[in-house]
């Protein structure tokens, strides 16, 4: 494999964190949101001209510092990495002009404070995508927890407060307290923390060692929120929509499921977990995350905490699809960062645009409303096919490679869960775009003034619905990075 | 608290006693203490130093960087106890706003003055402490009478360290305590006048001064700090006696600085800070 | 002049100590730049001196050009070299930082101030520099004289009391010192630390050796704040002025630290401290104590300051616990952390003198909406608080990696598991200030969340800064910055000068 | 039994000094007044300034003053060690330089609190804090 030293990831990852003291001192929102629009635009163009090696087999390495024996702040680009950095450097485009339109359509405060961080999220996102080794993962993870605290707890009421609280105590308790030891074990065994495929325990280690240490691992990245670690995402729902939009249906959460996919392909190795069979216990704890979120979804009435509880179920196909072990099975994992991205993102830009047009939250209040927004509310329909899995939208790909992946590893029950859940997705959803536009008029919550959000909030959605359908025709880039990263 | 620190000191002089058990006896000249190191200074102070004392000669030359230090260590007391004390700024303030006692000279009569009041520019008033006995005549005349004795003698120590017990430190002390043999017997105020605060304090930099600053000189000569070979060309000496005038003038910087801190010391303490009332 | 920079680097300081006197008396204005600039060349000397060590090993110069061990030498090596690099620079950041704190809170006074300041400088220096067992508890003393005065005195009027009682422990703790340095007199003879370790092997069954090692050990320990004997240092610390606090906080339990590095490592010898006298285990054990005394004593307090001297205390513990693992790896990460220990608790004491500076008290409940009204301080706040949690790539995690990792390698879980849980209740502790400067005291003006979007603009709240001036502010940026950077140059730093700082003897 | 005898006859200005030192340390520790506890101190430092100087002590010597004329070999044993006293000098500064200090700080506290009773003091701080209303 050729390995091609630039110092490009570096930049993409820095060139969101080096704006911030502009953001900072800037006079104007104007001036403060074109250069948030300059330093996204640049990071996704960094990030796409780094595409092309990478779909040519390259890898290309930054190494920042060694600062232990063995283990350097280093970045590498890879399939895996730049399927995440893509999706995550084209949303904050797209979120941040949402962010625009969401923002002052609600005349948020401290809307500096909120851009800055905004910024540094993305770097620490990007900055997980592109590490090389663990360490450098963690501290990107860390920095991400940080930064989007103030994000989280923006509205700084007594609710922001005890959400936010929770939040750091699952997110940031884990991480020092599972992952870094277990970090620290991992290093002190074998003396490296660097990704490789065959894994980096290379002799056979002992299999309850080596049990303790996945769990620990995969269980430590609490942002992939699988059970009993979700708790903090629907707390997190307090937080202005833009922020759970990009951060809680892509940046964190996928930076969590990531995680976990690069603990499992790249710290373990494939070939080890499936001689120890190990995948299976992280089958059956995603699976159980699967059917139980799905279910509390349902019983969600605040529309953004259902998808928060929609968010914790496919965030566990993620997993599931890797622990599969089987070659469908992961790529379908992996490309579902990417379709749930798309589809994620339009549901809750809709409920933010709900939100900003008319103040209402929950589902039982929306009865009616797509007949006032109805571009909204297509988009929201969009979305959710793209959730459940069904075309013509890119979601039903990946979906359709983690049923063909159980059906490689031989795991009915998983195929039943897959199925199952899938049901449970269209039962949650539905509904709601359902009783939106089919209701008699009397029916209707909604006065006849009711319009569409802003164009700075509606077009951001549009966008992204048409994304989610134009996966489905186009899915080569992302199918063609997953099957790099499996090693076909 | 009693029985804790009972407890503690049982342990401690304990464990102590249990560790004494190892030492040597008392006076035994072949204990490794007295085989090692210190031999030689005793063989070469006279060669290497021309100084027969060989605790003059250990203190300002073999270990001279120590006791360059000690000599900080008093001086840092001496900035410490008038940084944490001393009333400064409001001293006018104080004046006006305490009451005061005069004596009038001539007469013997005590004048209360009220805060806020003036006394007539007379030099027939004196001011006097509150807590303000008639002085001793006794004591004051023999007070008066001891003090050139008691600084001759603390010049000779210092200047005579090299040969006789002595040396900076004790001269100084002895020297300093002249002065608050002075303040004690007549009052802290006429003691100041003759001996200002300013002066004592520039004076126990200056000492502390001199006595870095030789080691200093001695490394802009190039030689290493406190090398005191280093002077001989200044001094016109040959190296040997070099050290021992280097020796000398460490000294005399000790004594002085000894000297002007204990003065100081003394002052800010017992006029707790303000300069006016003393014991 | 490259020669003399051991000399230099401490007595310049002391030298401008006296100028510093006398200019106090008469012309104040002269004593701040004197005092930078002494200490400038201290550390241009400081850095002179390391770089030295690293190109060609010890560096060795003899005071007075008397042979080693009947004069005093200073004894550089790669341990020292670092430790007087850290030393000199923060006494130097510190000292411009708190220019202004001084002029308002001492302006009769200001000579005698830098006096102490140099001095103290001075002290610590050269306890740093010295290779002689006595020459150290001299310059122990002018340390400690120098910081009773420089915290006596503050705004506050316990520190007056405070610093009588850190006086008395202080001064029991020199005195136990000095009693040690006088065991190993008596049984070898002999001041100069490498000539003692060369007498000791043979005298390793002495039972004066042992109680020589121990006495040293728990005066050192009394200096250091070492758990049992703690007790004055959080008064002493947060009754304080803030230059004060700014200085002594991150160096004298630093410095001590090395100074028992010091003792294991070149006097003892580590064979004699790991494996002779059979404390290791007891003493970590101990540290354990003293890591979880701090956390939870933090966690009680509700002054910011106070809550991060009890953190000083629970730092204590771990370098004293990584020193005793008894491992090369616990040992690096000890030296790691005496350097970034000094610089975050640098940070953040700078930081809590902008807030003193402009708000006048860092109990918690005036603390609101500091993040509005003090961005940058704040800002720095959180670089400093996250390298005391241990957040990468602050520096503070990766001497914590290194401790965690001698930990485990030593077996001793139990200093793993407080390490671990110092972390997380350090995130508490913080999380709990920066929440308190999150949330602002009017919790009015941002109610729209919960309505429906008011046509009419809200005034735009416009930022109340409030910043502390540009002159308390740089230097905290530049030591933020440091913390980022030492943190990324942390395998140069091992591999280059902590390496060989550690005898080859420890494995 | 004798041998014992012996062996405390011996050290016996070890036994002083041990002696000594706990008195101070006891006094430091267990005292309630700010300047019994400074007196405790100095009883502390002089203790081990003693045990410094009597470690220094040869029998049948004398004060390290050379007597020979300049060129002949020193007898080493004739005179006593001059380093311990060296180093005690040292001490007995420190000792007078610590003196003055914790002397300063009593009086400046006792300005403030009109008491040197440690216990008194901890009582007023308290009273105050609660006034405060911060505990």
């Amino acid at each position: 494999m050729e390995t091609i030293t630039s110092i490009k990831p570096l930049l993409a990852v820095l060139v969101s964190l080096l704006i911030t003291p502009i953001l900072v001192s800037s006079r104007g929102p104007n001036v403060r949101e074109t250069w948030t629009f300059v330093a996204a635009g640049l990071k996704f163009l960094l990030v796409v001209s780094m595409v092309p090696a990478v779909l040519g087999g390259a890898e290309i390495v930054y190494t920042m510092a060694e600062v232990f024996p063995g283990v350097a702040i280093k970045f590498r680009v890879d399939a895996l990495g730049m399927l995440f950095a893509l999706v995550a450097s084209s949303l904050w485009i797209v979120t941040s002009a949402y962010s625009i339109g969401y923002m002052r359509g609600l005349n948020e405060h401290s809307q500096t404070r909120y851009f800055v961080f905004f910024a540094l999220a993305l770097s620490a996102t990007i900055g997980v995508a592109f590490s090389a080794n663990l360490l450098t993962l963690y501290l990107f993870y860390e920095m991400l927890s940080f930064a989007t605290y103030p994000l989280v707890t923006h509205h700084q009421d007594s609710e922001a407060r005890s959400s936010g609280r929770k939040y750091l105590l699952y997110i940031v308790g884990t991480s020092i307290g599972i992952v870094l030891p277990a970090m620290l074990i991992c290093y002190n065994m074998t003396g490296t923390l660097e990704f490789s495929r065959q894994g980096i325990f290379a002799g056979t280690e002992p299999r309850s060692t080596m049990l303790v240490l996945l769990l620990m691992l995969v269980l430590g990245f609490a942002k992939v929120a699988i059970m009993p670690l979700h708790s903090w995402l629907p707390a997190a729902m307090v937080a202005p929509t833009p922020v759970s939009a990009l951060l809680h249906a892509v940046a964190v959460v996928k930076v969590g499921a990531f995680s976990v996919l690069r603990v499992l392909t790249g710290i373990f190795g494939i070939d080890l977990l499936s001689r120890l069979d190990l995948g299976t216990v992280i089958c059956y704890i995603a699976a159980f995350t699967v059917i139980v979120a799905s279910l509390m979804a349902l019983s969600q009435d605040g529309l953004k905490r259902r998808l928060a509880f929609s968010t914790i179920g496919q965030l566990s196909y993620i997993v599931l699809g890797v622990a599969l072990l089987s070659p469908k099975g992961m790529i379908g994992g992996m490309t579902h960062i990417a379709m749930h991205a798309f589809g994620k993102i339009t549901l809750f830009f809709c409920a933010g645009a709900i939100f900003v047009a008319t103040g209402k939250k929950n589902i039982s209040e929306m009865v009616g409303i797509g007949k006032r927004m109805p571009v909204t509310m297509i988009a929201f329909f969009i979305g959710s096919l793209s959730v459940i899995g069904l075309p013509p939208t890119g979601g039903f790909f990946s979906k359709w490679y983690l049923v063909l992946g159980t059906l490689q590893a031989d795991q009915m029950p998983m195929l039943i869960v897959l199925l199952g859940s899938s049901l449970l997705n269209a039962a949650y959803f539905l509904p709601i775009v359902y009783r939106a536009f089919f209701c008699t008029a009397e029916e209707s919550m909604f006065p006849n003034t009711v319009q569409e959000a802003p164009v700075w909030c509606v077009t951001p959605l549009v966008i992204t619905a048409v994304g989610s359908v134009a996966l489905f025709f186009y899915p080569t880039v992302f199918l063609q990075l997953a099957e790099l990263a499996i090693g076909k | 608290m009693k029985i804790i620190g009972l407890f503690i000191v049982v342990l401690t002089g304990g464990f102590l006693i249990y560790a004494a058990a190892d030492f040597p006896a008392w006076g035994d000249p072949n204990s490794p203490a007295s085989l090692h190191v210190s031999p030689y200074y005793l063989e070469t102070t006279v060669e290497l130093t021309h100084v027969p004392n060989a605790v003059t000669s250990v203190v300002a030359d073999y270990r001279g960087y120590d006791t360059m230090f000690e000599t900080t260590v008093i001086f840092t007391a001496g900035v410490v106890c008038f940084f944490v004390l001393r009333a400064l700024g409001r001293k006018g303030l104080r004046e006006e706003s305490q009451e005061r006692l005069y004596r009038h000279v001539l007469t013997g009569v005590t004048v209360r003055v009220k805060a806020g009041g003036k006394i007539p520019e007379s030099s027939d008033f004196q001011r006097i402490d509150v807590s303000w006995t008639p002085p001793d005549l006794i004591i004051k005349t023999i007070c008066r009478l001891l003090v050139p004795f008691i600084q001759l003698f603390g010049l000779y120590v210092i200047c005579f360290g090299h040969y006789s017990p002595g040396g900076g430190f004790q001269g100084g002390v002895i020297l300093g305590a002249s002065i608050i043999v002075y303040a004690i017997s007549t009052d802290l105020r006429s003691a100041v006048q003759r001996f200002r605060e300013k002066t004592d304090a520039l004076l126990a930099a200056t000492g502390v001064f001199i006595y870095a600053g030789t080691g200093a000189l001695c490394l802009l000569l190039g030689f290493n700090f406190l090398d005191y070979h280093a002077l001989a060309p200044i001094l016109f000496v040959d190296r040997v006696m070099a050290r021992s005038h280097g020796i000398f003038i460490v000294e005399v910087g000790v004594g002085i600085a000894v000297m002007s801190t204990m003065i100081w010391i003394y002052n800010v303490l017992a006029s707790r800070g303000h300069y006016d009332e003393g014991l | 002049m490259n020669a003399h920079y051991p000399a230099l680097l401490v007595t310049v300081p002391l030298l401008s100590g006296f100028v510093i006197s006398t200019a106090g008396w008469l012309n104040k204005r002269f004593c701040f730049p004197i005092a930078v600039a002494a200490l400038a060349v201290s550390a241009f000397s400081c850095v002179g001196v390391l770089l030295q060590v690293i190109e060609q090993g010890a560096v060795i110069y003899k005071l007075g050009a008397w042979e080693p061990p009947f004069g005093i030498v200073y004894h550089v090596d790669h341990l020292n070299g670092l430790v007087l690099v850290v030393v000199s620079m923060v006494a130097l950041i510190n000292l411009i930082a708190s220019k202004r704190t001084v002029q308002e809170e001492f302006p009769e006074k200001l000579g005698p101030f830098y006096t102490m300041y140099v001095f103290m400088c001075t002290g610590l220096l050269g306890i740093t520099v010295t290779g002689d067992a006595f020459n150290l508890y001299v310059l122990l003393e002018i340390t400690a004289l120098s910081g009773y005065g420089l915290l006596s005195m503050s705004n506050n009027d316990r520190s007056t009391f405070a610093t009588l009682n850190y006086l008395y422990m202080g001064t029991i703790g020199a005195c136990f010192y000095l009693l040690g340095v006088g065991y190993l007199y008596i049984v070898t003879g002999s001041l100069n630390m490498r000539d003692i370790a060369q007498i000791l092997p043979s005298l390793y069954g002495s039972k004066a050796v042992v109680a020589a090692f121990i006495i040293c050990l728990v005066g050192v320990w009394a200096k250091m704040a070492f758990f049992p004997l703690h007790g004055w240092l959080p008064n002493a610390y947060t009754f304080a002025s803030s230059a004060a606090s700014g200085l002594i906080t991150p160096l004298v339990t630093k410095v001590m630290i090395y100074v028992m590095i010091r003792l294991i490592l070149t006097i003892f010898t580590p064979a004699f401290a790991f494996s002779v006298v059979l404390v290791s285990k007891p003493i970590v054990w101990l540290a354990v104590i003293a890591i979880v005394m701090g956390a939870v004593l933090a966690l009680a307090s509700r002054n910011l300051k106070k809550m991060l001297t009890y953190i000083v205390v629970a730092e204590v513990g771990y370098m004293v616990g990584g020193a005793w693992l008894g491992n090369r790896i616990g040992m690096t990460g000890a030296i790691l952390h005496i350097v970034n220990d000094a610089l975050m608790t640098l940070c953040v004491f700078l930081a809590v003198g902008n807030i003193v500076y402009k708000i006048k008290d860092t109990g918690f409940e005036n603390l609101q909406g500091l993040f509005r009204k003090m961005p940058f301080t704040m800002g720095a706040f959180v670089i400093g608080a996250m390298s005391i949690i241990g957040v990468p790539p602050t520096c503070g995690f990766f001497s914590k990696w290194y401790l965690i990792s001698g930990g485990l390698q030593a077996g001793q879980y139990g200093f793993v598991a407080a390490l671990l849980f110092s972390s997380l209740v350090s995130v508490v502790l913080f999380f709990r200030v920066f929440e308190i400067g999150f949330y602002e005291p009017l919790a009015d003006h941002h109610g729209h969340g919960h309505s429906a979007p008011q046509p009419e603009p809200q005034p735009q709240m416009h930022p109340m800064m409030d910043e502390a001036p540009v002159s308390m502010l740089v230097p905290l940026m530049v030591v933020a910055a440091g913390l980022v950077l030492v943190g990324m140059y942390t395998g140069d730093i091992v591999e280059h000068i902590v390496r060989f700082a550690i005898p080859n003897a420890l494995i | 039994m004798e041998d014992i005898v012996q062996t405390v006859v011996a050290k016996y200005n070890y036994w002083i000094y041990i002696t000594l030192m706990m008195l101070g340390l006891y006094a430091m520790i267990a005292k309630n007044n700010l300047i019994k506890k400074i007196v405790g101190m100095n009883i502390f430092q002089t203790a081990i300034i003693l045990f410094y100087v009597s470690i220094g002590v040869k029998k049948n010597a004398t004060i390290p003053i050379m007597q020979e004329v300049h060129g002949h070999a020193v007898n080493v044993a004739a005179y006593h060690n001059p380093l311990p006293h060296v180093l005690m000098l040292t001490a007995i500064v420190v000792g007078v330089a610590t003196l003055g200090v914790a002397l300063a700080f009593a009086i400046r506290i006792y300005n403030q609190y009109k008491t040197l009773e440690e216990d008194e003091i901890l009582a007023q701080i308290r009273t105050r804090e609660e006034q405060m209303g911060k505990i």
